[in-house]
C-alpha cells in the first residue's frame, strides 16, 4: 500500500524569493490548485450519532456550510472527499467504517467529530465502542465536543482547509486518477469472538508512550461492581 | 392511572406467588400461556397492551434481613439468595385505561434459562424478547425468530449479565482510574510482550 | 437463493412472475441516507415488491445500561440525553420521574410547570424536525427540513440559554430542574411560542395539500387498531391508528391535568396519518405552552432531595409520553446509590416491531417512507 | 377532486415568499457568518471545564484544594488529580496534577456542581478543532487555568453571583474566626476550668455573642 504524497506539512512560500525559487507558474499553480480543492470539499452523507444532528444543523440556514463551499452532501463514498465521523463507532460498525473509507477517492480526509468518534467518548468504558476511529482510519482533524456546536463544526473545516492549502505536492493527485494505484486501502477488521480483530491497524496508529502524568495507584476512580 | 388490583387473578390461578415488594406476579413459564391469555381476555383486566420486556440476572449474594429473634430483640440474619434470572413484563390496558400490572417468569438457573414467549399473545414482545435473548441468554420458547439482535452474531458472551467481563481493548489510557487504570496496565504489559 | 419465507402476522403469496425472476435480496444500510442513522434492512424484494423485511440493530449500541449499572443514579443523567438525542429534555424527564419513585420526593409546582415548558418545546422540535426528514426521504430534498432546522434553531437558542448546552442539555434534577430560567427567558420563550403557528401554518401550505404527498403517504403502511395494540406501538405512531391512548392523559403525570389540549387521533393508521398526527400534536402543544408560560408560579425550582441518592431496595417503572412515544425506566435499586438494574424502555425500539408488517406488499420506495414515518432515533433503538 | 397540481403551486408560492423575503426580513434569512461574526454563543453556553484563580499567579491563588469531588462525580472519568506534596512528602490542599481529557469529556457540568470551593467552571469556547490527538486534547493544570477575569467576561452573571456567594462565605468565616479569637479571650480571662474548653461552639452562637456584648 503505498500512499501519496499528502503529509507534506511544508507551507508554499508565496513572498518573491519563495516564488522565485519554486517558479512563479507552478507555485501560483499549486496555490491554485489547493485553493479550488480547499473549497469544493464535499463530505459524505453519513450520521452515526447525536453529533449528526449538529451536522444537519450545520447544513441548515442558520449556519449554512455552503458558505465553505462544502454543503454538496454526497451519499456515496465515491463521490466524496470528507468523511465526517459524527458520533459513536462501536465494534459491530467499524468494518463499515473502513470499507467505506477504503471506498471513497484519494485524496480524502477524515474529520472525527465529537468525543465518541475521537475516543469512544463517555461510552469508552462500553464493551462495544470502539475507542477512537483512528485506530482503523487515519484522522486529519479532531474535533472535541459532546456534541460539538456547528460553529464548532465550521471551525474544523476551516481547519482541514488551511491543511489542505498547506499541502505542496501537486503531480500525484492530478495525474492519479480517483481510483488509481495512490487509492489508501486499509484491511478491514474482523469481529472475532468478542471483540474486533487486530484491536488496531499499526500502519495508522500505535499506542503511544505511557502518560508520565499518571502514577499507579490513583485513588479515585469506581471500581466496577 | 389507577393501580390494577390482583385480587381476582389470585382468586382464577390460587397456585400463583404474589410478590407483596415489587408488587408482581411470579410466574412459573409453563403456566405463563394459561395465566396470561386468562389476562387479556378476562373483562375485568384486559392486558391488552405490553409495554415493556426486561431481564433481570441475579448472582447468588449472601442477604442481610432485619428479623426479631425470640428475645424479642432485632438482629441481622443472613442467608444465600439463590442465582436466579427474571424477565420482567409491564402491562397496561389500553382499554380501560389502567395499569401497570408486573407479571415475572423466574428460572432458577442461569446455565440455561428457558422460560415461555409471549409473542404469539402480543406481537409486541417480538423485539422486545430478542433483546433479552441477546443481552442475558435467556430463550424464549415459541419465539419466531430468536436470533442476536444488538451484538453481532458470533459474539460469545451475554453482555448483560452481572458476571460478564468486556474485552479488554485499554491500549491507551490518558485518564485512567480504579479499574480503568489496572485493565490498560494489564493490556500493555500484553502488547509490549507480544512485540519483538 | 433462499425460498421467500412467509410469516405471521401476514402472508403473501408471490405468484412466479412471467419471467420467473428470482427474489433479491438488498441489504439497505447501515450507511443508506434514507435510513435515519445506522440502521440497516435486509429487504427481499420481488421486483420492486418487499416480499420480506428483516430489521437489523445494533450498530449504535453504546451500552447505555451496562454503564448506568457501574455509576451512580445522578450520573447517568447526562447519558439519558444521548439515547433520543433530539429530545433530551423529555428523556431526563423520564428518568427523573422514575428515580422520584424510587425515593419520594416532592417536586415544586414551579419546577414542574419548567418541566411542562421544556417537554413541550422539545416536542415541537421533534416533530417538525421529523417531518421535514420525513418529506425529504419523499423526495422533497431539502426545502422543508431547511425550514425545520430554521424554528429547531430558535427553541435550541431558548435551551442555551436555559440548560447550557444545545442538545444535551442535563437539565432536569430528581426533584425539581437545575437552575432557574434567567431574566428574559419566559419573554422571549413566549415570543417564539407566540410566533410558531405562523410557521406551522406555512409549513401546512406548503406540505399537506401537496398531492405527491398524499399519493405517496396515503394507504401506504396501514396499520389497524387492533394491530397498533397488538404491536406495543406507542405515541403518534398509535394515535394514526386511531387509539385514544396519550400518557399526559391517562397517567396524568406532572401536572398534565392542569391543562386544556386535545389528542389528535387519525382514522386510517397510515403514513399520511402519522404525518398528520404529528403537525396537529405541535398546535396542541403550543397551546399547552401558553397556558403553562401564563401559569408559572414563582417559588422554589428543587424539592427536598437526599444529597447521597441512595433508594431502598425495590424497583420502579416510570413512564412519559416522549414525542416519539412512551419512553419507560424499569430501576431496580438494591439499597446502594448505584442502581441494580437500569432499564429503558424505548418506543423507537418498540415501534419498529410493526415495521415489516407495514412493508410487506409495498414497493421498496415506500418502505423508505413507512421507516421515516415510524420517526425513529438509533440512539435509541440501540442504545 | 379540485385542481390537480393545486397543492403544489401553493407550496411553491410558500417557497417564493421566503425566497422574497429573504432579502429585507431578518427572520426569513438567519444565517449567521460566523468566522467574520460573532458565534451565536451566548453567556450561558457550556463546553469543556476549567480551573479559576484569584489574583495574578496561577499556581498560587487556584482555588483547588484536590479534593477530588468532580473526579469521582465525572461520568465518563475524564478528570485525573494528583495531589501535590511539601518536601516533607505530606500532601498539600492543591492539585500537582489536574488533567481534563477533552477528547472524553461530555460537557455534562456535574463537575461543577460538585465542587465546593468554586474552582471549576464550564469553559464556553469552541474553536478547539486540531490536528494532534494527544498533546492537543489532554488539557494539564497550566492550560486549565484561567484568570476570575476572564470568567466574568465569558459569563458575568453567572460569575457575579459566584462573587457574591464567595464574599459571603468569606464574610462568615471571618466573623467566626473574629468570634472564635475573642472568645479565646475571654477565655483567659476568665481561666474556666479546662474541661469546659472544649465543647463545641454552636453555629449560631458567635453573632449572638458579638451583639450582646
Amino acid at each position: 500500500m503505498n500512499s501519496p504524497d499528502l503529509s507534506d506539512q511544508k507551507a508554499v512560500d508565496l513572498s518573491p524569493e519563495g516564488t522565485a525559487k519554486a517558479g512563479v507558474i507552478l507555485s501560483s499553480l499549486v496555490w491554485i490548485y489547493n485553493w479550488s480543492r480547499s473549497n469544493s470539499v464535499w463530505p459524505l452523507l453519513f450520521g452515526w450519532a447525536c453529533c449528526a444532528i449538529e451536522m444537519i444543523g450545520t447544513a441548515g440556514s442558520r449556519h449554512d456550510i455552503a458558505r465553505f463551499g462544502a454543503e454538496v452532501f454526497r451519499p456515496s463514498p465515491r463521490q466524496s472527499d470528507l468523511m465526517i465521523v459524527s458520533g459513536t463507532v462501536t465494534k459491530k460498525m467499524a468494518p463499515q467504517v473502513v470499507r467505506i473509507y477504503n471506498q471513497m477517492p484519494e485524496p480524502k480526509y477524515v474529520i472525527a467529530m465529537g468525543a465518541c468518534a475521537i475516543s469512544g467518548g463517555p461510552f469508552k468504558q462500553g464493551y462495544n465502542v470502539l475507542k477512537g476511529i483512528d485506530r482503523y482510519i487515519p484522522v486529519d482533524v479532531y474535533l472535541p465536543g459532546c456534541p460539538p456546536r456547528p460553529e464548532a463544526l465550521l471551525h474544523s473545516l476551516m481547519t482541514l482547509q488551511k491543511q489542505i492549502k498547506r499541502q505542496k505536492s501537486l503531480g500525484r493527485t492530478i495525474t492519479n486518477p480517483a481510483y488509481g494505484e495512490g487509492r489508501r486501502i486499509y484491511p478491514v477488521p474482523e469481529l472475532r469472538g468478542d471483540d474486533l480483530f487486530p484491536p488496531f491497524n499499526p500502519e495508522v496508529w500505535t499506542p503511544p508512550a505511557k502518560n508520565p502524568n499518571v502514577e499507579d495507584g490513583c485513588p479515585a476512580g469506581r471500581k466496577s461492581v | 392511572m389507577a393501580a390494577i388490583d390482583h385480587k381476582g387473578v389470585i382468586r382464577q390461578f390460587p397456585e400463583l406467588e404474589w410478590e407483596a415488594s415489587s408488587g408482581s406476579l411470579i410466574l412459573s413459564p409453563e403456566k405463563v400461556d394459561e395465566v396470561v391469555s386468562w389476562l387479556k381476555e378476562d373483562p375485568a383486566y384486559r392486558l391488552d397492551y405490553l409495554s415493556c420486556v426486561s431481564g433481570v440476572d441475579y448472582l447468588e449474594k449472601e442477604v442481610k434481613t432485619r428479623v426479631r429473634n425470640e428475645a424479642g430483640k432485632m438482629v441481622f440474619k443472613t442467608s444465600l439468595s439463590p442465582e436466579k434470572m427474571e424477565v420482567v413484563y409491564h402491562f397496561y390496558s389500553m382499554e380501560k385505561k389502567t395499569g401497570p400490572f408486573i407479571l415475572k417468569q423466574r428460572v432458577l438457573s442461569r446455565e440455561n434459562p428457558v422460560v415461555t414467549s409471549l409473542t404469539p399473545h402480543y406481537g409486541g414482545a417480538e423485539l422486545m424478547e430478542r433483546e433479552v435473548y441477546d443481552l442475558f441468554g435467556i430463550r424464549f420458547t415459541g419465539h419466531p425468530d430468536l436470533r442476536r439482535i444488538l451484538m453481532w452474531e458470533g459474539f460469545q458472551h451475554y453482555p448483560m449479565r452481572k458476571d460478564y467481563v468486556p474485552p479488554n481493548d485499554y491500549e491507551y489510557e490518558p485518564t485512567p482510574h480504579g479499574d480503568v487504570l489496572e485493565r490498560a496496565r494489564e493490556r500493555r504489559e500484553e502488547l509490549e510482550g507480544q512485540s519483538p | 437463493m433462499s425460498p421467500v419465507q412467509t410469516m405471521p402476522p401476514r402472508s403473501y403469496h408471490i405468484g412466479k412472475d412471467d419471467l420467473g425472476a428470482d427474489i433479491l435480496e438488498v441489504a439497505m444500510g447501515p450507511h443508506h441516507p434514507s435510513t435515519h442513522g445506522v440502521f440497516r434492512m435486509d429487504l427481499k424484494l420481488d421486483g420492486e415488491t418487499v416480499v420480506d423485511l428483516k430489521p437489523v440493530f445494533g450498530y449504535l449500541h453504546r451500552n447505555h445500561e451496562k454503564i448506568a449499572e457501574d455509576i451512580t443514579y445522578p450520573m447517568s443523567m447526562p447519558f439519558t440525553d444521548r439515547l433520543d438525542y433530539l429530545c433530551g429534555m423529555t428523556n431526563n424527564w423520564a428518568y427523573a420521574l422514575s428515580a422520584e419513585k424510587l425515593i419520594e420526593i416532592k417536586v415544586p409546582e414551579r419546577a414542574e410547570y419548567i418541566r411542562v415548558i421544556v417537554a413541550e418545546l422539545t416536542r415541537l422540535v421533534n416533530h417538525c424536525l421529523l417531518i421535514g426528514f420525513f418529506v425529504n426521504d419523499l423526495g422533497a430534498l431539502g426545502t422543508p427540513l431547511l425550514y425545520a432546522l430554521r424554528e429547531r434553531e430558535k427553541i435550541l437558542d431558548l435551551f442555551e440559554v436555559l440548560s447550557g448546552a444545545r442538545m444535551m442539555v442535563n437539565y432536569i434534577r430528581f426533584g425539581g430542574v437545575r437552575c432557574d430560567p434567567p431574566d428574559g427567558w419566559l419573554k422571549e420563550c413566549q415570543r417564539i411560542v407566540d410566533a410558531f403557528p405562523a410557521f406551522l401554518d406555512e409549513y401546512e401550505t406548503l406540505l399537506t395539500e401537496n398531492e405527491i404527498i398524499i399519493a405517496r403517504a396515503q394507504n401506504v403502511g396501514v396499520v389497524t387498531r387492533e394491530e397498533a395494540i397488538n404491536f406495543s406501538l406507542t405515541g403518534p405512531m398509535l394515535r394514526a391508528s386511531g387509539v385514544n391512548y396519550d400518557i399526559r392523559k391517562v397517567d396524568r403525570y406532572g401536572i398534565y391535568d392542569r391543562f386544556d389540549f386535545k389528542v389528535p387521533i387519525g382514522g386510517h393508521g397510515d403514513c399520511y396519518d402519522r404525518f398528520m398526527v404529528r403537525m396537529l400534536e405541535m398546535r396542541q402543544s403550543v397551546k399547552i405552552l401558553k397556558q403553562a408560560i401564563r401559569d408559572l408560579p414563582e417559588g422554589e425550582i428543587m424539592g427536598k432531595a437526599p444529597k447521597i441518592f441512595r433508594p431502598a431496595p425495590g424497583e420502579a417503572y416510570g413512564r412519559i409520553e416522549a414525542p416519539k412515544g412512551e419512553l419507560g425506566f424499569y430501576l431496580i435499586s438494591d439499597g446502594t446509590p448505584i442502581p441494580y438494574r437500569f432499564k429503558v424502555r424505548p418506543p423507537s425500539f418498540v415501534n419498529l416491531t410493526a415495521l415489516r408488517h407495514m412493508c410487506l406488499g409495498h414497493k421498496v420506495a415506500d418502505a423508505v417512507i413507512i421507516l421515516g414515518s415510524i420517526d425513529i432515533v438509533l440512539g435509541e433503538v440501540d442504545r | 377532486m379540485s385542481l390537480i397540481g393545486k397543492g403544489i403551486l401553493k407550496g411553491m408560492g410558500v417557497t417564493a415568499k421566503n425566497f422574497f423575503q429573504s432579502y429585507y426580513r431578518k427572520e426569513r434569512l438567519p444565517t449567521v457568518e460566523y468566522p467574520e461574526e460573532k458565534a451565536t454563543i451566548n453567556q450561558f453556553s457550556r463546553n469543556f471545564p476549567f480551573l479559576l484563580y484569584d489574583g495574578d499567579d496561577p499556581v498560587d491563588g487556584m482555588r483547588c484544594t484536590a479534593c477530588t469531588l468532580c473526579e469521582r462525580a465525572c461520568p465518563p472519568q475524564c478528570i485525573y488529580i494528583i495531589k501535590d506534596k511539601d518536601e516533607n512528602g505530606k500532601a498539600i490542599l492543591s492539585p500537582r496534577i489536574f488533567d481534563i481529557d477533552t477528547s472524553v469529556c461530555m460537557s455534562c457540568q456535574l463537575c461543577v456542581e460538585v465542587c465546593p470551593y468554586e474552582a471549576i467552571r464550564m469553559d464556553s469556547a469552541f474553536e478547539l478543532s486540531n490536528e494532534n490527538r494527544f498533546e492537543g486534547l489532554l488539557l494539564n493544570r497550566e492550560e486549565l487555568l484561567k484568570p476570575n477575569a476572564y470568567y466574568h467576561e465569558i459569563h458575568p452573571l453567572e460569575a457575579r453571583e459566584t462573587d457574591d456567594r464567595m464574599a459571603a462565605k468569606a464574610a462568615l468565616a471571618e466573623a467566626k474566626k473574629k468570634a472564635r479569637q475573642k472568645r479565646a479571650r475571654l477565655a483567659a480571662k476568665n481561666k474556666p476550668p479546662p474541661g469546659l474548653k472544649k465543647t463545641p461552639p454552636t453555629r449560631k452562637k458567635p453573632p449572638q455573642r458579638e451583639k450582646s456584648e
